[in-house]
């Protein structure tokens, strides 16, 4: 009955909402915030940790939503694992453009492998009021990286 | 048959008079179970606003030429079909709001700073729209009221033993309940209700957002003081909803809005208000809206409110033998009166996601926690609900077909 | 002609488009000047509504069907459409209300008892609409504010030395003032106002109500914090109003009504507000209305509102030259900057006599004191006026017919 | 131009409009009240005196409106006199409906002679927004009799 929705919910996506990725408090954090969806009610806590060289040394998540928000916080937090804040911030922006029009011309090669791992997720732009559900978790780790401290952020 | 039975409920007829319900989305017919968001408008509403804008509009109260005194006399006689729908003593009895958070709102200014007393509490329950309680919490923090909670039973019902202990001590000044849940379906004792808080010293203001499109309601049988709903969910125009208020709270009560329209007099600096209910409607009033209102209870009192009631039932009690045999599926609540609107969750599938599949197969129902998030953890289903709400268009065989595309989503997920 | 020109005003084809000017009443074509309380509705108007209604209908911000998604687009695209009318930096600036009365009330009790210290001040003038003046007593009243007025000049304009002193001990917390009054025409200072009240530390709101549909208005040129207008007074439906707000007034200001769509999350005892502009709009908007209006606006914009403005502008001047020669008529106020907006007074007729022959020869005008009664004290007609007042559909051969029917008038009463 | 206006503004109309009787402040008057037509903001006064069997000896009122309330209020100080309060009010209540419909069936032959005296007013019934100018001073004097204290009155 479904079969056309296989674009939206690839195996991938199921897979990582099922069983997302680092879900988990970080105990070595500095870095939090937390994330809210207002119109499903969803929320996320999101952890940051660093390497002495200023690059993201891991990131973790807790908190509850949907297919989409769980597999968009799960592979978020393995793909800017390395990165630096800035680099992590350019991806969040090819990333939102990817789940707004379904493609990112100005991701550069730089992060093309990286945003090569986020397109499962693209198949969003078809579904407008899903695109929060998506973007999210970038946007709380926007927030996350803008103000340590743990600022609320919703997907506004 | 004699000339008295109700004309046989066509459901073939009604669904030819609404337009939208004929289009089709990516080859999918439109199941349109979200009524209770917002219902969808009969041909016979859109041509009175046409009628009214191509032919008899001018603003109303002000003007002593025929097109102004025309289109005063069409929404006054809105206001007169709005009375007789829910049985009010007089038509004065009736204020025109935006809709029906804004008419809670008005009680919440005009009676609840204008008339109950710092100390005083306010009792809402757990299953209230936050129409129905984020006035009151604005309300305690400005004027110093108290909220108090009702509770509900694990079934949905309201607790009417908590309600009769916050009622004990005497200090409550207004109940303001839903008369129907827009998640559960319960439909509150209202009358019941309304004895308690009166025998208390307290007024009553039912939220009948959801109630009046389902049941006929009686304001003076139930003996409400306030009593609230709104005008998209009865088949009319957004943009118009309304507030019953009992005549002599009308008096006693001070205004809400100043402006146009809800003054006697006017100096710079003091000002004298005009005779209830255009003391509550300050500024322009939405004329078309008003008209449009009435057209859609015209409406619905050409088929009665009995029949819609009856067929609602129906389609309950075919949703409740359908549904529950589903495997994951979790039907919210349980209440032994209850209108055509239910939530439900599947356990594979978190609501937005099998909102986006149901409306791949056409179906329209609402996700989420549905403006009354702390029901949903009161019955812990925190990440949210479907809801699927009826309308009198709604047919047995949608509900057939929302069965069997729940089946398949749950396989989708599984 | 260059591509560049502005389509010709044609006259013929406007006056088509707008179903009600071909009326007939007892005989008579219907002249409408009474379109400053409020305009005739366009047919693309009305289509817009009749199509949301028939194929794109349901209830915003909360669904996840494509329905719902539709809905929320059209609505969202409404409020990027009125950003876009007056020149607001961002949609987000834009708070859709119930109509004018409700934007200047939401600014009395969002901005006024919520950012204004009792003992600070709020100016308002001599020419307010009713709408502009008695949000302000009532705050005065609640919360402690002062109220100042301005005084106007016997021509009927602001007077700006006036507004400087009642600026200079700089407890001016807020002036409200017309930008263009809505009985004698007058259009007022906009940008001059905003440099004084902003030099004297006090916010600044122009009540647009009617500027809006004469004059191109551009909220950041002329640097007001709260601009307010109503859709049915430029072409669209009633139910919808416009009260822009800068960005960070909107943050720092609490909510004034309360219900779903304005929060963030709701707690049985406690809640937090949605971003702005929807923790301004509680409740299901004028969803069907806004759309109306974003037919108006681009109904006018079509036209250009500098062509309206010159329409108007000839309109008046033809006003000018014709009606002063009618022997007993007084026309109130001569500001050197008006719009299609005047009052006048026959000496041997009473405003209420006057408009009711002036009906019989199919004539709408207002009669009374329009909303203005402290105007009208102040311009020694306190029996009141009648009021014409023009559309972009006014004609000169309707002025001309008025002038004649004054002639007539003067002659019955004789 | 408007000479079908002839019914409404019939010629006694325009001559009690125009210079209307007993238009004074009334200084051995016992009652008085105040009536204001919210919609046009017109406001009369009305003073009544009584003589020693209760009937009205007197009645006066100044004020400003439109021809039809100044006539309206003309014809009634003219009509009052000499009745008792309680066939004043008996008259307002046929004129009510006279202003209303145009006729008035229910008024008894008692009232006959002073009724075709206020007839030339009957015309208002066809324009809806002008009953309240005919009815403003009726509703001053029910006001007047009930509460002489002088309450406002209004022809809502
Ligand atoms: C100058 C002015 N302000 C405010 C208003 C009030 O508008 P609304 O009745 O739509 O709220 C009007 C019109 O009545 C007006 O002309
Ligand atoms: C029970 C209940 N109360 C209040 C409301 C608010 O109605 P509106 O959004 O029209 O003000 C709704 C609908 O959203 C409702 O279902």
């Amino acid at each position: 009955m479904f079969d056309d929705l296989r674009d939206l919910y690839q195996e991938v996506i199921l897979d990582h909402g099922r069983k997302p990725r680092n879900f988990r408090r970080l105990e070595n954090a500095t870095h939090h915030a937390r994330g809210d969806n207002p119109l499903c009610g969803d929320k996320m806590d999101l952890w940051l940790a660093f390497n002495e060289d200023g690059s993201i040394a891991d990131a973790a998540f807790q908190g509850r939503g949907c297919a989409i928000s769980m597999a968009s916080a799960s592979l978020m937090t393995e793909t800017v694992r390395g990165k630096t804040p800035a680099q992590a911030k350019a991806m969040g922006a090819g990333f939102r453009e990817l789940a707004m029009t379904g493609h990112c011309p100005a991701c550069d090669a730089a992060l093309e492998e990286d945003m090569e791992r986020l397109t499962p997720l693209s198949g969003v732009h078809e579904f407008p009021s899903r695109v929060k559900c998506a973007t999210l978790a970038w946007h709380t780790l926007n927030n996350a990286l803008d103000d340590p401290g743990g600022k609320e952020a919703s997907s506004e | 048959m004699d000339g008295l039975s109700p004309a046989p409920f066509d459901i073939a007829a009604i669904r030819a008079d609404f337009p939208i319900l004929a289009s089709e989305y990516r080859g999918k017919k439109l199941v349109f179970l979200d009524s209770g968001a917002s219902a969808q408008k009969p041909r016979q509403v859109i041509q009175a606003m046409v009628t009214c804008m191509e032919s008899a509009y001018a603003n109303v109260h002000r003007g002593a030429y025929h097109l102004s005194e025309q289109a005063t006399a069409d929404y006054e006689a809105a206001r007169a079909a709005v009375a007789r729908f829910i049985n009010a003593p007089s038509e004065a009895d009736i204020i025109f709001t935006a809709n029906s958070t804004m008419a809670m709102n008005l009680v919440a200014h005009s009676f609840g700073r204008g008339m109950l007393k710092p100390g005083q509490a306010v009792i809402a329950s757990e299953m209230e729209h936050h129409a129905n309680l984020v006035p009151w919490q604005m309300l305690r923090d400005a004027h110093g009221t108290e909220l108090r909670i009702c509770r509900i039973t694990d079934a949905g019902e309201l607790d009417l033993g908590h309600l009769a202990e916050l009622l004990a001590d005497g200090r409550a000044g207004l109940v303001a309940i839903t008369h129907m849940s827009n998640v559960l379906g319960t439909v509150t004792p209202a009358a019941q209700i309304a004895r308690m808080a009166h025998e208390a010293g307290a007024k009553v203001l039912f939220d009948g957002s959801q109630a009046a499109v389902h049941r006929r309601v009686d304001v003076q049988a139930i003996d409400a003081d306030f009593y609230a709903f709104t005008g998209h969910k009865l088949y009319g125009p957004t943009g118009i909803g309304v507030l019953y208020a009992k005549a002599d709270l009308q008096r006693a009560m001070p205004p809400f809005l100043g402006g146009g329209d809800m003054i006697a007099s006017v100096g710079l600096h003091h000002s004298t208000w005009a005779e209830p209910p255009a003391k509550f409607e300050a500024g322009t009033p939405a004329i078309i809206e008003a008209i449009g209102l009435h057209a859609a209870i015209r409406y619905v009192e050409a088929i009665g409110m009995a029949a819609i009631e009856a067929h609602e039932r129906a389609l309950v009690d075919h949703a409740m033998a359908v549904l529950p045999g589903i495997e994951g599926l979790r039907i919210l609540g349980a209440a032994q009166d209850r209108g055509g609107v239910f939530a439900f969750a599947l356990d594979n599938a978190h609501s937005h996601d099998l909102s986006t599949l149901l409306d791949r197969a056409g179906i329209a129902v609402r996700a989420g926690r549905h403006c009354a998030e702390p029901l949903h953890e009161r019955l812990g289903a925190e990440s949210g609900t479907c809801r699927a709400s009826f309308g009198l268009y709604t047919t047995a065989a949608e509900i057939d077909y929302l069965a069997e595309a729940l089946v398949s989503a749950r396989r989708f997920f599984a």
